[in-house]
């Protein structure tokens, strides 16, 4: 785990309220692994708004250049705060935080299944794996409202991904919501393991048509977090075991091992 | 000039120094490990522990408010067998005292807590928690009625040697009246405070924002609130106080000091951001340093200036 | 669709919008002139006012604290003599009701205040401060007990037919119970919260900052604790209730609706920003629209969400 | 009285620790007049910390540039943010509040004594009296702990007034306290007024000095402010006549009329 002030090395709006911050932090790189998230301190240093930081999970993971990026969404006080930090600006974060995914070694091929924000994570894992496991075939299902919440389509291309895009409103892509263009899809192809990442609806949807099939899978929560390192209790989901941390026993889980209501 | 010292006694125990983690908010010290040792506080204080283990409220549970957060944990906690299979063994090579924050539903379960508990060498001391307000039966309610409190504090008293702190609840009309039969039941010293008892509405829903509807607020939205009440408090008992409520720098914990405490813990701070605890420990000795004081002239010093 | 309406009854008065000054933020309105008349607010409060003069505390009376602040003002008024030569004049013109904050430190100072004050056709209604921190006398006394706050409000409510709000002190273990005897006492509507008792220390001075030690705890801080005891009182008596607590914001105003508050007051959050109220009227209107919803509907919706 | 966004002109740093902040504000510049200040909203739009406006005095009104000046010492959180605030940045401000300077029509020299950051409203009368009226001589007492808490110097120079300088450790100008310095020049001199602005224990001084020689003059005070219009009684000094408010009665007050304990 590093705390550090990290130095925003750049600072992009990729569309309307969505944003990259790639931060120069060489240690939390070397350790961080794909699904892993960080907590970043919004305000400047000494403010109190926002009190407590915020989850934001690792998009790129760039171990040479010893940088770490995030891809955001503006939503509220913290994330608006974000939205301001320039390049050279310094910003209090810790990390890496959470477990991470874990694909299978048997798996010959993985769906990913994104919607809005839940997309960087899933950029990070096939990154890796394109390196790791590049037999390992992978594809992107990614879903937005409209065609400017779908980002880094040319990152995708340029990882070599197929990525099946969907908007609610077919400005771009197939029209509808993405678990439909999923189920479309199982019945021409198979995968053998499944990742998600998006609202909770989206993620039901995914593990309700993965379950049917009996795919097995990872799914990323999101929660209200304050420690963010496991110490609070705060930020629990339901599991079959009982109540778990999201910052430490997830963000990631197996498909069918949280209940998600 | 020597560097300040910062050991201070409290309620029997020696402290390196006089920063403790508020319960609840450091676990039972692992989670905490990557940023600093257990030993950079005076004494460690644990999450509260119960009898029996507890499930904890359901989903939301914390959610933030202005310079604050509200938290409805429910006390989720494995439970005091657990404790002793998995928390004693973790702290046992850190050379600080340990304190166990004591939680129940009726009298019999603090003191079976406290009676399992206080045969450990490894134990200092307990911390009784008469003041959650995230918990349906006993929690907050033994700590809002003078004679409750008076009770269970002279039952667990009759149930250990070692210190007994009790924790007082800030969501009272008169907090010195239940300090004052605190007192009186022979506790050794006093915490406060514990949450004010808050809510927030996602207006989009149209619902409360927490699963459990209320929960208690923190962080130094509420330190005027803490601040006021260690003032009471020192004016009407001879106990000393470790005051607790929004400690975020040295300054604020020096504050508590002037007010009268003997020492401070640090929750909602720690979250903020993880060093706070280290900051605050430097930060109280170099106002030392630079103010040619010791600790002990700090403590109640507001008092005096008034008088 | 239409423009929504915010037209409201409360306690037997129409007000234009839901959106009040808190008593003493306000002065009598004179003050904030330059930003917007007082027809922006759906009523106007009224600084409380006694029935002789008081001069206030000494200073300093004011002091931030995270996202709050302090106050010790020590109800500085002119009289009820004062208010009627200079307040009521000038509040004549302007078409909305005038609510005046009543204070005194005997039940028959309340009384005075109300009889001397009750035939004024410029006078819409009472709002009894039985909750103000900051006098030696009075003041919050009458407000932390049950059946004090309910002797107080059955006298006034004998000396006049007006509409009688009563303000509740947020400095007690259980504000229903205050609520229910106010209640029958025969109370119209109740206004809650008044300030929180805190304080805050200058370290480097080694004293209290207030010079009455002891201030009221206002703003954005104490928010998610007015919203607790108005979701509170709201499930226990039938008055409308008027919300109050760091409201900044339409969000915070409708927050407070839906917890059940059928009108708000803003206090601190003109300080922060003087155009804080005409930006809640504007923001609640919208909410409004948006929502494609009725004033009426918010009120109490968090209630019928969870049950 | 005006509330608006204005923009920051311009930014500077005077001294470590001194910042003279422009913004540009028409209205409020035509309305201004010397002694009267504005508050000023330190944080971002939305920011809650801090919560309440800042109080500082107006040092220069441009009337044809439709702007104001400000000089600032950062000592705390509020000066701190406003600290931070770059040129083409919005800041939330409203006034002119207060009362002013008023010197009398019959007053032939005027003494000015300023201790640190009371030595802007100070400039902004001496910059108005020189147009206003020309015959009047306006002569400077300004106390600083050390060179570097003497700010723009240039200026007065350039507004042809004498300063006397004075620091406690004697790096710049006469050694020691400015009431002093004050008090041995009035030995060979004689003014007809005198306004001071200042840290409280120098107001006192110079007040007693005036009283002993029968110098009539004005103070202008500080005090903790909250709305800074009036309404909420916060800012009370204690005045010969009970309280009054410093940021509607005052900041200036005649010398002989307030309590400063
Ligand atoms: C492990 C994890 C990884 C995340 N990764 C990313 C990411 O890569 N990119 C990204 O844009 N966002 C990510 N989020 C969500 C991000 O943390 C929230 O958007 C952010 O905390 C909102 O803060 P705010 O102050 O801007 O909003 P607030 O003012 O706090 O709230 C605005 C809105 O955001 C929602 N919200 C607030 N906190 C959370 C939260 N923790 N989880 C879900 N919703 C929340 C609330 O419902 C509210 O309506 C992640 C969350 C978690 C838990
Ligand atoms: C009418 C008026 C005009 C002023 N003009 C100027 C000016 O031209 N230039 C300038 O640099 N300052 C001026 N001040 C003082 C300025 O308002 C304070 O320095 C500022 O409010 C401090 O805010 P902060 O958040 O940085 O400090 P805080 O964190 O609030 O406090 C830091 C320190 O500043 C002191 N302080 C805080 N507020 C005040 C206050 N209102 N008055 C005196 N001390 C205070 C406190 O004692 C504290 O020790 C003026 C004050 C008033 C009332
Ligand atoms: C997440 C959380 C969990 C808490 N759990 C406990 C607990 O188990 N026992 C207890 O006595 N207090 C508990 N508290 C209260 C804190 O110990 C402390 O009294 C309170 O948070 C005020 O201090 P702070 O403002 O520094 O956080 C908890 C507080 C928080 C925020
Ligand atoms: C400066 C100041 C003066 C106040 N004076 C009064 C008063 O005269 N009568 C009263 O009932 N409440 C008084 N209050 C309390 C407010 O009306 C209100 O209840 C409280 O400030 C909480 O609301 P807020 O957070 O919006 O400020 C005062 C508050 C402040 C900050
Ligand atoms: S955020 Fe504290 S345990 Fe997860
Ligand atoms: S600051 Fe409110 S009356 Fe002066």
């Amino acid at each position: 785990m590093i705390q550090q002030e990290a130095l925003v090395q750049e600072m992009k709006i990729l569309a309307p309220g969505y944003y990259r911050l790639d931060l120069l932090a060489p240690g939390l790189a070397a350790e961080a692994r794909p699904g892993q998230f960080i907590q970043v301190r919004a305000g400047d240093d000494g403010s109190l708004d926002p009190l407590l930081a915020r989850p934001i999970s690792l998009y790129r993971i760039d171990r040479n250049g010893g940088s770490v990026s995030m891809i955001f969404k503006a939503v509220g006080r913290g994330t608006a705060q974000l939205a301001a930090k320039q390049r050279g600006m310094l910003m209090k974060i810790w990390g890496p935080l959470g477990n991470g995914f874990a694909i299978p070694d048997a798996a010959q091929s993985l769906a990913l299944v994104a919607g809005g924000v839940g997309m960087p994570p899933l950029f990070c894992l096939a990154e890796e794996l394109r390196r790791a496991r590049p037999g390992l075939r992978v594809e992107l299902f990614y879903g937005g409202r409209t065609q400017r919440d779908l980002l880094v389509l040319e990152q995708w291309e340029a990882a070599d991904i197929r990525v099946h895009s969907v908007t609610e409103d077919g400005s771009y892509g197939r029209k509808g919501l993405v678990t439909a263009v999923l189920e479309a899809q199982l019945r021409q192809k198979d995968y053998d393991f499944m990742v998600a990442c998006g609202p909770t609806p989206m993620l039901k949807a995914v593990r309700q048509v993965a379950l049917e099939r009996g795919i097995a899978g990872q799914l990323s929560l999101e929660s209200y977090m304050a420690c963010g390192v496991g110490a609070c209790l705060g930020c629990v989901c339901k599991h079959k075991a009982g109540y778990r941390r999201v910052c430490v026993d997830g963000p990631v889980f197996a498909m069918d091992e949280v209940d998600l209501e | 000039m020597n560097e300040p010292s910062l050991e201070i006694r409290l309620a029997g125990l020696t402290l390196r120094n006089p920063v403790l983690p508020a319960s609840g908010t450091y676990g039972y010290g692992r989670e905490y490990l990557p940023f600093f040792a257990p030993d950079t506080f005076g004494a460690v204080v644990t999450k509260g522990v119960s009898l029996e283990p507890w499930p904890g409220n359901p989903p939301p549970r914390v959610y933030e408010t202005p310079a604050g957060m509200l938290n409805a944990i429910g006390l989720q906690n494995p439970g005091v067998e657990a404790f002793i299979r998995e928390a004693i063994p973790f702290l046992r090579p850190f050379q600080t005292p340990v304190i166990v924050n004591v939680v129940g539903k009726t009298i019999p379960d603090y003191v079976g807590v406290v009676e399992r508990l206080t045969d450990y060498s490894e134990i200092s001391g307990f911390e009784l928690n008469i003041s959650c307000p995230n918990v349906k039966e006993g929690g907050m309610a033994f700590g809002t009625d003078p004679e409750t409190a008076y009770r269970v504090t002279r039952e667990v008293r009759r149930a250990t040697r070692k210190p007994l702190i009790v924790k007082l609840s800030p969501n009272v009309t008169d907090v010195t009246l239940i300090a004052q039969r605190v007192e009186e039941a022979g506790a050794d010293c006093l915490s406060l405070i514990n949450t004010l008892l808050g809510m927030a509405i996602d207006i989009r829903k149209g619902r409360p924002v927490l699963a459990n509807v209320v929960g208690g607020l923190s962080g130094p939205a509420i330190k005027p609130v803490a601040l006021r009440m260690v003032w009471q408090v020192y004016r009407k008992v001879s106990l000393p106080l470790i005051g607790i409520g929004g400690i975020a720098t040295a300054a604020d914990a020096i504050e508590f000091m002037m007010a009268g405490a003997s020492a401070v813990a640090i929750g909602t701070g720690t979250f903020h951001d993880p060093m706070t605890p280290a900051r605050v420990v430097a930060g109280i000795k170099e106002f030392l340093a630079e103010q040619r004081t010791d600790l002990k002239s700090l403590i109640g010093l507001a008092h005096r200036a008034i008088r």
